[in-house]
Order: C-alpha cells, then structure tokens, then sequence
C-alpha cells in the first residue's frame, strides 16, 4: 500500500470503514467534523449506514442500539460531546456490547475553544459516566496510529465486549501526514449470539444494564471487573526511547509524547541520558513497565496538555519510587519542542543531583 | 372453580394468554393499565406474526422490565432515549420489527427531543406511548402530561399552570411533524376503548411492515397508585378527566396509511 | 533537514491548498511532512494560516513557533508573521496586498506582487501559484518540477482543467526571480 | 346466549376488581376472605345458574392476564361465534 | 434546636433551604427523589422557586442560567442523572458561576438499581465533564453531616465561585435520624457584582466559558487552576479515629466511612491497634494529613461501596511509605460491620507481619 | 465620501447604529443575515428602552459571540440548552427581559427538548429562532431544516428524505404547544421583510414585558459560506428555496398578544 | 446496647410507620436510632421492609444482616426473614397472615393473630400497632408508654382522629401477651 | 424628493453587494480597486448628482451597519418624514 497524505479524522474514519465498521453515528463538532464528513460519504457509498443524530446524547443511543444488535459501530465527537455521551457510555458498559468511541480532545471547560487539548483524560480513562468501569483507551500520537488504532480499537471491543475510546487530539484530528492504509477486512462479521436479532428458533435475547438485585448487579460488576483485570494484564501498550541509560524519563503521549520525543531526541544527541515513555494504551495503563523503569530512573517528567491527569497514573505507577513532576499546558496550547528543551534542561540539572 | 354443565373439556377456548407475553408475573401494581398495554401488544404480534422478528426497546419507567414480560427479543434503554437506541437498531436490521414502549415522563419530558427527531426521520419504528399523566416508577411526581391541578409529589398543591404551564398534547404535536404517518390516541379506560386501542396498535405495526414511517399509538392509562384512587375509580378518572383534555382520535393518517387499511 | 513554512493570508486566496501541494510534493519526492491548519477563532472569510514542515526525519511537532519560512499573502499576515520567521529564514511577501516593507535584516525578503500578477494570468485565485513559484526559486527545498507534478497528481479533479494556467502562474512566480 | 365458562388464576390475580365491574352477566365477584400469595383478595366466578356466556368481555379488561374463558362449542351458528372472537381476543 | 427524626434526603433539602438556597431545579430520580419533593412544596411556600426540569440536561442548564443571575441555586440527582450533567457542570466550572449539587448515588454501571453506592466518585472527584477542574465534594456519612455540609456547601461554592458536590449514596439519602438543623441563614444575600442582572448604570456583564484564544484560555485555566491549589491548601477535611497508635490505617468515606468506623470501634476494644481515617472532603482529597498518617502505620485499608476508586487518591497521598490495601462491594450491597471485622482481622494479620 | 451640497451637519440624522448594538466588528461573514438580525433586535430593544434590563443567552452557533455584540448584559449557554438557561435566569429575576437567539442546529436539533418545555411551560422568555437550514459553525453540516435535496458537507449528494425525513418545521410545531402564546415566522431576504422581521421582534418583546407568555420569532436567513452563494443570491435562494418550504407567516397570536397590539 | 429490628410485609399495612414510630420513641427517650427502608426492586403493593437500629451510642450501620427482632406481618416476609434473626433474637409472627409455624428454636417466637385483632378492632390498618404492643410487652426495649407518647407526638396531623383506635390497638397486642 | 446622503464605514464594510441592489436611485458601487484592512471590496457612495434621497433602504439591508443616513431637514413636511423615519428605522 502506498503512503497517502491524510489528515487524522479522515484517516481514522477510513480506517473505520477497512475494520469492518458497519454503522456510524455523530454529531458534528470542531474539531472532529471531518470524520462525521467523510463517513456521510463513505458508507452509503458502501451501503452501510451513515446517519447524522439529533445530538450527541441521540448519538450515542443510536449506537448503544446498533451495538445490541450486534454489528460494529461507532461515534465520534469531542469533548463537550463526549461531556454528553457519559450516560449513554455507561449503560454500554453495562450491558457489556462493543463500540469505539473517538474523542477528539479540545479546550475546556465549558465551551473552551476549539484548538488541541488533552484534558478529557480523566473523563474517558477513569469512568466514562457513572459506576465503576474503565473505557479501554488508545491515545495516537500521529496519523498513521490514528490508523492502527482505529482497527485495533474494533478487534479489541469486539474481544472483550467493551468500549473503546480513541482518545486523539485536535492535532491529531486536524493534521496531514502521509500514512499507510490497512486492506479492507472481510465484511460483514456475522452477528454475535447475544445480539437482539429476533427471537427466531432460539430463546430471546435481552440486552439490559439493569440489575434490581444488589447481589445479581454485584454479581455483574464482578465479572466486570474481572474482565478489566484481564485487560490490565494483557493490553497495556507503550512505546519507549532511549530508556536503557536514561536518568530523566519523560512520560508523555499522543501529540504531547510526539512533541516530546522529537525534545529527547534532540537532548539524547547533546548527551543527556534522557528517554521517552510514551504509553499507547491510557487505559489500561501501562503501569507494569513504568514501574520497571521507575526502578532504572531518577525522575519521571511527565508532559500533557492540560493541568496535570496522567500524572496522577504516572504517580500511582511510580509508587514513590522516584519523583514524578509535571509539565503542562492548557487552553489550546501545544507545548512547543522548543519550551519543552528547556524543561526537560531544567529538571535534568534537578535528577542529575538526584542520581 | 365453577360448575359447569357442559365440561371445559368440550368448549372451546375463547382466550387465552398471547403467546408472546411471557408467564411471568409482572411487577404492576392492582389494575395498571400498563398490564392492559402489554396484553394488546401481544396480541397484535401475535395476529401479525412478528413475535421472531420483533425487537422490543424498553424504557426507563414502571415498564422497565417490559422486556421480561414479552417472548422476544428485548433491550433496555436509558430514560428517554428508546427511539434513539431504537433508530440505531433498526437502521442497522431494517428486516426487524422495531418496537418503543414509553411512559409520559419518558416520552414527553426527558425523551421529547429523541421521539421528535425519530418521528421527523420517518424512522421505521412503532412507538407505544403510555400516558397516565405522572411519573409512576418514582412515586408519582407530575409529569409535562398532568392535568392542571392534578395533585402529585412534585406539585403538592396541585399543578400550578402559571408555573408550569398547562399539559403537553404529544400526539397533535407529532402530527405537525412530515416523517409520522400514522398518530392516533386511544384508552384503555374500558372494554370498548381497548379494542379500539387494539386495533390502532395492529395498525401501527402493519404500518411499520409496510415500511411507511413512523407511527405512534398514545394510550391512556391509569396509575391508581399514584393517582391514590381504586383502580376502578382511575378508570374512571381516565374517562372523565383525561379524555377532555386529551381528545381520543386519529391525529394523523397519511395517505399510504389509509391504503393500507 | 528540517524546514519549516507557515502560510498565511485570506481565507479564499488558496492559501490552506499551497501549503498541500507543499506537502505533497514533499511526500512524493519521499520526504516526511506533516501538514496543520492553524484553526483559530476566525470564521470564514478570516484569515487562514497553516503549517507545513518537511524533515527527512520522523517529525516531532507540526507546530512551530518560529518556523524557517513564511508565504504572507496579505497585510493581516505579514502584521501577524513578520517577526515569527527564524533569524535565517525567509518571508515570501505578496506586494500586491501588503504595502509595508519588511524592516528585518536578519532573515530573506522575497517580494512579489503576486496578486498583480495573477490577475496578469486572469484569475487571482493564482496568487498562491506565484508565490510558490517564487519560495521553490529561491530556495530549493523542494525541486519546481516537483512540485508541478505534485499539482498534476493531487489537483482536485472539477480543477483539473485550470492545470495549465497553474503551471504558468508558478512559472511566472519562478522568473521574477530569476529577474 | 351461548354457555361459557372463565378459569381465573388465582395467584396472578392482583384484586384490582376491573373484571366485576365490566361482567355483563355479574358472575364476578371479589373474594372478601381468601388472600392469594400476593397478598390480594382475588377475584371468583359466582355462576351457579350458568348465566356465563363466555363473551370474554372480563377478559378484555382483566390486566393480569388471568382469565381464559371457554364457549361451549356452537352447533351450527359458527358464523357469528367467530366474529365475537375477532372482536374478543 | 431540638433533634427531629429525619431523613437524609429531606434533611439535605431543609439545610438548603436554611443556608439561603433561592432556587432549585431538579428531575426525579431514585433514591433522591424525596429531596425534590420536598423542596417542590417546601421553596413555594417561602416564596422561592422550585422547578421540576424536562430532564437532568435541562435541570443543570437552569442551574447555570440562575447562578450566572447570582443567586445561590441548588439541584440534585443519582449517578445516570449525574452524567447527563457533565457537560454543563463543565460549563458551569468555565464560568466560575457557584451552584451545589447532591448526588445520591446509586448501583451501575448503566441502569443499574436504585441502591446505595460509591460509585461515581471518578465521575465527580476527577473531572465532572470534560476540562481541568475539580468540583468540591463533600461526602456525609450521617444525616447530621448531610445538614452541615449542606451549609459548608453553599458557605465554599459562594466563596470560592465554585461547583459544590454533595457525594451522598442511596443509604444517606433514605435513612432517618435524629440530627439538628441550624437557623435561617440571612435571605436573600444580594446579588454579587459579577452577575447577570441587566446592564444598568454599569458595564455590561459578561458570564461565559469560551475562550477562542489559546493563551486566554491557558490563562484562564492557570487562574482556575490556581483556585483549586488554594482549596488544595485550605479546604482539606477529614476524621479521625485511634489514630494515635494505629497500625492498620481503614480509610473510608460517607456509608463506608462509618461503617467503618463501627468495626474499627468494635475492633479498637479488643484492643487491635487499628484506627480510622475518614475523609470529608473527597475533593480535595485530606491528602496532607493522610501522608502524615501514612508515616506512623504500617498499612492502609480502604473501605469502599465500589470496585476501588478513592483507593487511587489514598495511594497518591500514601505514596508508596505503606502497602495500600482495598476491600469494596458493589452493586448496591453494604459492606456489614461484621463482615468488616472480618475483614479488618485479616488485614491486621497482615499488617502486624510488616510491623 | 462624496461631495454634498447640503453639508451634513445641516442635515437630520436618519440612520445610524442602534446603542444597545456594541461598535465592534463582528466575526459574521459578509451578506450573513445574522448580523441583520443583530442590529433589528438591538433596535428593537432601543425602542423599547429594554437595554439595561436585558439578559442575552448566546447559543452555540455562528452567533457564539452574540453578547460581545450588544450592549447588555450576556451569558453563553451550552449547544442548545438556552431555553433552559433562560428559564433559570428568568426564575429569578422575573424583572429582567430574557432573550434566547439560536440557529436551528441548536434549537431545532439538539435543542429542540429545551425549547419546546421552555414553551409548554409558557416560560416568560422571548426566542429569535435564525434558521439559515444548516449548521453555519461547524462548516455547513445538514441541520434539521434543511430543505430537500439540500447539499451539505454531511449530505454531500443533498439531503435524501428517505433517509432524514423532511425538515421540521419549528414554527409550526411551536404553535402546538399552549404556553407558546406568540409564534411567527419571518425572512431577512429583503427590505421589506427585514422591515416585518423587526415588528415580529418588538410585538416578541412586547409579549414578554407584559408576561403573557413564551414568544419565539423565526427568522429565515442566510449563510452565504456553506451554501456556496454570493450574498446577493443567498438572498434569493432564501426568497426562492426557503419561503415556499416555510410559509412565512404568523402562526399563533394569542388572544392576549392581539389585545397587546 | 444496641437493638436491631427488621419490619416486613405488604405495601400498606403500616410496615414503615411502624418502624418510624419505634425510632421516633427511641429518640424521644433519648437514645441513637436509625431508620431505613429497604426500596428493593419490587414496586408499590410487593413487600415492604424497614429496618431500626436503637443504641445508646452512635450508630455504625443503619442495615444488619442478622437482626435481633423481626416483626412479620405476612407470608413472604416470614420466608424471607425467619432464617436472619440473629441467635437469641426474636420474631413477632402476625399469624393472621403466616400459616406456617417457625422451625427454628434458638429464637423466641411471638405469635399473635394482629390482622384478626385489628379487624375485630375496626380497622385492618390497626395490625401494626398490634404488634408493636406484643413486641414490647415481650420484650421491654422501650416502655409502653413511650410509644403511646411518640405516637401521640408524631402521628400524621390526617390521622389523629384514630389516634385512640391506635392505642387500643398497642394495648390488645400488649394484653394478649400477658394472656 | 429630498435630498440626503450616506456615509459608508469602509473599514466595517465586508463587500457583501447587498446595499448596492437595493439603492432605489442606485447610487451605491462597490469599490473594485480598493481593499480595506479586513481584505474587502468596500462599497462606495457614487452619487455626483444628488440622488441619494436619504431613504435609508441601504442602512435596512447593511448586515454590518456600516452605513449612516442623513436627510436635509424638510421645512414644511415634517410628518411625512417620521412617517419614513419609522419605517426605516
Ligand atoms: C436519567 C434518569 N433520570 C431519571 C431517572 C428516574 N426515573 C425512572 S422512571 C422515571 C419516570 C417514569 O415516568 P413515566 O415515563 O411516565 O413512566 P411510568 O412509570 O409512569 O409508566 C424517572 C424520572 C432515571 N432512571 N434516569
Ligand atoms: C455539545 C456540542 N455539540 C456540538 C457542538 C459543535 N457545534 C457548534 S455550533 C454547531 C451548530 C451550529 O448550527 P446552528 O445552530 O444552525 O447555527 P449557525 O452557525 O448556523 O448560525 C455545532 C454542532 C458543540 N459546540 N457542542
Ligand atoms: S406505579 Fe402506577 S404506573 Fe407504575 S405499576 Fe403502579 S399503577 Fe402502574
Ligand atoms: S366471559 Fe363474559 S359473562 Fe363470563 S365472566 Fe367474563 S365477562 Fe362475565
Ligand atoms: S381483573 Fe384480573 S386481576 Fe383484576 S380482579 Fe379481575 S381477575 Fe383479578
Ligand atoms: S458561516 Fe454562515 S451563518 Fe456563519 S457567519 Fe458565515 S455566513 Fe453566517
Ligand atoms: S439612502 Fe436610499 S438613496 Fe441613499 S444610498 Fe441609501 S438606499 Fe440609496
Ligand atoms: S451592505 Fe454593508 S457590508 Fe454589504 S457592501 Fe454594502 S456597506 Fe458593505
Ligand atoms: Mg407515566
Ligand atoms: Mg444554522
């Protein structure tokens, strides 16, 4: 396949459609409009369903529909949206049926603006709306693992039942990079046994979130958990650089990790052992490997754009092993590679009194 | 029971329970006519046939476990969103028969942007909408359907309609909007009305066979519960005090719905 | 290598599709590129900037605070840009629209009254045509033969048929250079 | 009029005394003593004299689904039988 | 005044009322409907408004609108209903307008039931939509605290210009008990300068949370930003226990808190060396004294109605000086004292291991 | 500018800018009828003297920055949910005028729940519903009053009513609702209906002060960007396309409102 | 000390009143008490349940899986409960409405035919007060009077006109145990 | 008719054309050379022989308000005038 110059949403939306995506839902909102664009022309040309909600709440309800019916489906908004979709996320977590959600992060709170941000961290990696669960969460760093993980996202919601959250940027969203396209995956995947299809020569089949029983809904959020486990054990994904030597581990991910990384680069030239840790995975977090390196390191740098969420990950990980400090902006603003060499200078000169 | 002359035996059964009501027994209280709701549903299923192919979408309200009471397949939506959740299925499996069951607090107050714009889509679905002016499943607080000065826990010296304003009409509201082609409002507050309802309902659904638009049968109902009346007595309440305000009647046929009939 | 252009001007002026064909010629001659819109609070009818950095490396940030070169097409832009550009790097400036002279000495003014011109080749729509063709001339980051290639592959199919006046309107951007 | 007769399941019944009140006949009536295990007074046939017709109208209204009604089979008038039923069920 | 029999939810609603609350908007919902009941005859009377909103959506718009008006405005809901307000509790964090929610929650994910849970504590301690902020919350273990932290409720959200959540579950909400309601706070307090009030003889005011500039934006957040650091500093509260001599550190809030706190006693007579840390304020998390805490136990057990979500707050403070140890229930079930105890002796095993 | 005989000081000022409209420039883009809309309902407000006790709630929308454009008091509500801001503002501080002005994306979509039991309560606000049939904001999306076969970024091959259902006609569903005491329908296309549109705007008013009910003013208009026009043939698709798909028109006038004019 | 007691039955035969009106008696004597419904999953006219704890000192867990006392007043309540009583406990059995007699002998069973009593009394809502006089005429946890007096204090301002009736009702439970 | 005349913000004018085709006396162009500081062909008043009669019917369609109207004041018809102004305004 030849590289393409393409810019994330609409990578993300093709990507969508090769993974087998059946159906799509939205609403449009800056800055992820163009995926919702570019699906209204693609799936009917395709002959799947392209349908424009009333709102994002209708979104994400005509998605909870379309997931117990059984086919792949997704949404996109950002973050207000997603503000919106927190209900409806959480009765498809509870009724355990697949979507991929993406969630193209911009300024907040509030109606904020419209430029890059990361500050959805928490909203979509630590509940997603009430009650206890975990949205899987996969944040890209370029166009082409906008690409990747939009087919890993459908694999994985289909795996274990659950949602999957892209967690891209505005950046991500808006920018063009030349990226690979996967082929088109057999279509359409027979519908699970648990789908509502109509009760023909089987017994129904009921897709339901509620559990009037305390000791059956415990039941359930056991199981629930249990499946998290096995997610926290085997889905952690992170990417790493120059981490073998380095004193300075600067943690950072999607636009903020790439940023970072072309920063350590730069300082592991000059001589600095720097590295980068740039988890793929949000959630589950790639705890186990920070902590192994926690124990190699001095520091840990952790750089986001927005005031300080994955930090809080970071620091759990850690565990007190070694100082974890924080890097961040806000309101739109991107950290610049520049600014960030000058971070990471400063707290270099600190861990190196640490070492 | 009875003594009979003639033993059961040689009769012949004149009714019995729909096939597509599960035996279950349901948790409604004495009289609700939601029971009544359900029954009809079933039967119309029944007579159509669509009992395998029907895919019931359950709200949030009394009927939320609506899906335990019918033979088919079900799924439960979050409060008001049922013809969303039902859009997206039936977009999806356009050979199912798509089926919301609503309550007014559901339907008219929470829901009302989710049931305007599936009826504005002309969205493939039939919606039963059960109106007993108040919010049953949370203890009886006003509904946007109470009647003016209609005591409930939410508006304890009766509904203010200074305050509040005055009883929303779902379906002359629904017949303003192109994709509904069939809207009608029934009761169930005796034997005659039901069977209209009956038929109304049987309409709805051959509506969505046909694959003419959305369709929507208002149901008035009783709450005695919350109503703090005998379940005769709401029966009664319906007739004399819902009906004038909520006329029964056909709101809308189109045109492709008179074919059909 | 790693070079860095920021397109600025009108919304209109085809200013966010020359920092793609930008882009694409870069892609297509093998490079790495990235390629943003700086989507700011202006609507349509604002003005329109964007992005583009070519690397022959993975690149960090699409983003630049001060990036190597700048395509002004107008006053907002240059007020705007002017002092953005790296020490080194050049500004491109369309003279049509933007009356003042630059008063920096630490980096290349090119400039060219491109609008003129385009409307010289009967549509002002061009202007990022010359413009290209004058920054390709006199810095040869990219070759123009590729990027008129660029232009003949990833042209928009209802434009195809404004191919040649296009091709001209580089050309033309390119001779005043060499003028 | 035809003969009918209605079984009642007692244990569905919720005592809500709809049936009484429709039955053209009055062979209904609430059982003022027992309590099913609902904890409901349900409702009975009271029909020594046969007066049922099983025209099933109880049935209509009853929410709990708790009557079937039988009709004695109709010797040659199957005509008008089956409209009833249409109308009925 | 006296002591009155009342229940939590009619206690937190007559708090309101006496602390100065001018409106009240609400939807029902289980097991907070009596809250809004009560105040729908209640405010009427006093010549106050009461509204019942069309949903949860509307109810926190409405509650945005007359906070921006500058009164002091109040709502409350369960977990679903606290999801559909994320986006405007975001909004509302973005306009600095103060307003006090309650939520009552209850067992999810999704429908869930209608009983007692810990489970939205992500939802409202880390985010409450999408943006950087935390709201205040305030968890009550008794009806007492329900009324006072009602009071405190309204005192920091004028104070501080902030969201106030009052973090009850199913439990506090539906149980009576004897407790004493304060006075009738002076009424109205006037309306601050910053409100919407009609332009007259000023400026015109102003109440928004958009911010189409990055460095705007990023300013206003590191203002924001800055207001949570001073609560960060001041706002901490917390209970204690037989801290003194503590070995195993239980830590637990609202319902489990003083669950908890039955075992502990029960334990602490046997003379276990176990003691109880409880947080009051859940945002900001009592991290401070906690840490302090954390230096003279040998383990911390937390104790939630949930798969395990402040654990992560008592980890961070803990920072990895002891083992952190977590027991939950979910799905509407309460841990029993005696099941605690039970709990409390394995831990103790354990933790007399580290001694 | 130009040469005079009469200098202008001798001359009577006729026109100029009305004081509740703020000297700023607006970010509108040229010929977009919102800033008509703008400068009537500031003049309106002039007339009326209503400026220093006006509360304006923004939409989410191109007219997102509508209070930096007026002298007033202002606020910024959420995608659709003005109607509910405005009933908390309102509440209250029943004195003060309160103002909604949305597109039909944010009231006609998400925000169509908001609106219509902001009308079935009969809230004392007054709407200016600017319905330009797409999503300006956003880059020209298919909003609900789209009209047929309408082109637009998400229906690129024009809106298929198949699938989307016809465009919902929000002054004729408002007209339903009770508490909705004053509902017309206007055009921005010309002077003559910029004329109409700005006595739609002060009676909306006028409703208001006297506290007889919910007033909404739609008012058809243009986005000359996303549908791809010149201004001037904005104007005439809006006279040509729009008009004869919403009749222009009043569609409720209480008793009370008429007794008012 | 501390006391737990669970009250179980149908929907509308005064199950929660019961329990309010024992904790409204205990806080008037001066002692800790909680009271909490359970709100299960069944909707009006299934089965209601409360429970009341009474202590001397503060109140750690509103619910107890084993209370100390139940108080029966029909079928399925006696299924459900029989089984939780804490050893040492007891269960007042409404026998109007329990057929069955209670297996377990490491409880004390108190049975009283209330619903009967309460007909004979004139009013079938009276069952509650009747065994609420049993339970502490048998077990003297608060005095008599205490509950005539916490009902005369908090009896719904709709319902004082059979306040009298109420406390016949309490003295027929109370007599019969003395019986 | 009277006489009057406009004055035209160019920095405000955003070049939309609408004034210029409602001009009942068609004395308002746009400006085809110039631009103004937001990048706009301003329109420009091109009135050399006094036609402009003050109507006011370009400040009705101005979307950006940048036209301010002025009329001679009349001596003896003063009514007729505010019955213009009224509708104008
Ligand atoms: C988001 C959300 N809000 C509120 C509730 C609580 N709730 C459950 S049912 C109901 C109202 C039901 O009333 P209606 O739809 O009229 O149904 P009925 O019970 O009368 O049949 C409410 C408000 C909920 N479950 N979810
Ligand atoms: C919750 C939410 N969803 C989506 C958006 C994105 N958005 C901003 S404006 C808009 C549509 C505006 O269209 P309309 O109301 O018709 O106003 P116009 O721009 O046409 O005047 C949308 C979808 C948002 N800001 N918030
Ligand atoms: S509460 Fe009302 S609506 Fe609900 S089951 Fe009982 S009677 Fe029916
Ligand atoms: S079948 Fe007819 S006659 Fe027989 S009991 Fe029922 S209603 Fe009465
Ligand atoms: S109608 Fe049905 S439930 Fe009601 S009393 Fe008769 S048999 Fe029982
Ligand atoms: S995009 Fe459309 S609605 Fe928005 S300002 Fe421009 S022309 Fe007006
Ligand atoms: S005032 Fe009237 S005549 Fe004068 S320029 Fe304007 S429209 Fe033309
Ligand atoms: S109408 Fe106004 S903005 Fe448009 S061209 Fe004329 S003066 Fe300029
Ligand atoms: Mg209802
Ligand atoms: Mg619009």
């Amino acid at each position: 396949m030849a590289r393409e110059l393409l810019k994330g949403n609409v990578a993300i939306a093709e990507a969508a459609v090769r993974a087998g995506c059946e159906a799509y839902f939205g609403y449009p909102i800056t800055p992820q409009t163009e995926l919702l664009e570019y699906m209204s022309a693609r799936m009917p040309e395709l002959g799947r369903v392209f349908l424009q909600a009333e709102s994002e709440v209708a979104a994400i309800n005509m998605v909870y529909g379309a997931a117990c019916a059984g086919v792949q489906v997704m949404s996109s908004s950002s973050s207000p949206g997603v503000s919106l979709m927190q209900e409806g996320l959480s009765y498809i977590a509870g009724s355990e049926v697949p979507c991929v959600i993406v969630d193209v992060m911009r300024g907040g709170p509030g109606l904020g603006n419209i430029l890059p941000s990361q500050s959805d961290y928490f909203q979509v990696t630590k509940s997603a709306g009430h009650g206890d669960y975990h949205p899987i969460v996969l944040a890209p760093s370029s166009v082409q693992e906008a690409i990747d993980f939009t087919m890993l996202a459908f694999e994985l919601s289909r795996k274990y039942r659950h949602i999957v959250v892209i967690a891209a940027d505005g950046q991500i969203g808006q920018m063009m990079e030349p990226a690979e396209l996967p082929d088109m995956l057999p279509y359409p995947q027979p519908r699970p046994d648990w789908a509502v299809t109509g009760a023909k020569g089987r017994n129904k089949n009921v897709v339901t979130s509620l559990y009037m029983n305390a000791d059956e809904e415990e039941a359930f959020n056991i199981r629930l958990q249990k499946k998290l486990e096995v997610i926290r054990a085997i889905e952690q994904r992170s990417d790493e650089f120059a981490t073998d030597d380095a004193e300075l581990l600067v943690v950072g991910y999607g636009t903020s990790g790439r940023i970072a990384m072309s920063a350590v680069q730069k300082k592991k030239k000059k001589g600095l052992k720097v590295g980068l840790f740039r988890p793929k995975t949000i959630y589950p977090f790639p705890e186990k490997r920070l902590a192994e390196l926690a124990e190699q390191v001095e520091m840990c740098l952790v750089v986001e754009m927005n005031a300080g969420q994955m930090v809080e990950d970071v620091r759990l990980a850690v565990n007190g092993v070694v100082p974890v400090e924080f890097y961040g902006r806000m309101g739109g603003n991107i950290p610049m590679p520049d600014e960030l060499l000058r971070v990471i200078e400063r707290y270099y000169a600190y861990s190196a009194v640490l070492a | 029971m009875t003594t009979v002359t003639i033993p059961i035996e040689d009769m012949q059964l004149i009714y019995d329970r729909p096939e597509a009501l599960a035996c279950t027994h349901t948790h409604y209280c004495p009289g609700c006519t939601h029971s009544i709701a359900h029954r009809l549903l079933a039967e119309a299923i029944d007579e159509l046939g669509l009992r395998e192919q029907t895919i019931l979408v359950a709200p949030v309200g009394c009927s939320v476990f609506a899906y335990n009471y019918f033979e088919m397949d079900g799924v439960e939506a979050a409060h008001g969103r049922a013809p969303a959740m039902a859009t997206g299925i039936k977009r999806v499996s356009p050979h199912n028969t798509v089926i919301t069951y609503q309550g007014d607090g559901d339907l008219a107050s929470i829901g009302i942007a989710e049931i305007i714009h599936a009826a504005a889509r002309g969205e493939k679905i039939t919606t039963i909408f059960v109106n007993n002016a108040i919010y049953g499943m949370t203890g009886g607080q006003m509904a946007p359907t109470s009647l003016p000065h209609q005591k409930t826990t939410s508006s304890p010296l009766g509904r203010d309609t200074d305050l509040t304003g005055s009883p929303l009409k779902i379906s002359e509201l629904m017949s303003q909007i192109d994709g509904a082609v069939y809207v009608v409002r029934r009761s169930l507050h005796d034997v005659k009305h039901i069977r209209q309802a009956k038929k109304a309902i049987l309409t709805a659904l051959k509506v969505q066979q046909a694959g003419l638009g959305f369709g929507i049968v208002e149901l008035l109902s009783t709450c005695p519960t919350n109503w703090g009346m005998t379940p005769v007595d709401a029966m009664h309440w319906v007739e004399t005090a819902m009906v004038p305000f909520f006329p029964l009647g056909d709101y809308k046929i189109a045109d492709s719905v008179r074919q059909l009939e | 290598m790693q070079e860095e252009f920021v397109f600025s001007g009108f919304g209109g002026q085809g200013v966010m599709f020359a920092g793609q064909l930008l882009a694409y010629t870069a892609m297509d001659e093998g490079l790495e590129v990235t390629w943003i819109p700086s989507y700011g609070p202006e609507m349509r009818g604002g003005t329109a900037h964007c992005f583009v950095v070519i690397s022959d490396k993975v690149i960090g940030s699409p983003l630049v605070a001060r990036p190597m070169n700048g395509i002004i097409f107008n006053k907002p832009s240059f007020d705007k840009y002017e002092h953005d550009i790296a020490i080194g790097g050049r500004l491109v400036v369309n003279t049509s629209l933007v009356p003042q002279k630059s008063s920096r000495n630490d980096i290349e003014i090119i400039n060219i009254n491109a609008t003129d011109i385009a409307y010289e080749l009967g549509d002002a729509k061009l202007t990022n045509m010359v413009l290209l063709g004058a920054l390709l001339r006199q810095h040869s980051v990219l070759p123009i033969q590729a990027l008129e290639r660029a232009l003949d592959a990833h042209i928009p199919k209802h434009r195809r048929h404004l191919l040649e006046k296009n091709y001209r309107a580089i050309e033309r951007g390119a001779e005043l250079m060499r003028a | 009029m035809a003969q009918g007769t209605i079984i009642i399941d007692h244990d569905r019944c919720k005592g809500c005394e709809l049936c009484t009140t429709v039955c053209p006949q009055g062979v209904i009536e609430m059982d003022e003593v027992a309590l099913n295990a609902k904890g409901y007074h349900p409702a009975i046939l009271v029909d020594p004299n046969h007066h049922c017709t099983g025209c099933a109208i109880c049935s209509v209204i009853c929410p709990d689904v708790c009557i079937t009604v039988y009709r004695e089979i109709p010797q040659p008038r199957k005509n008008k039988l089956e409209e009833v039923t249409s109308h009925g069920a």
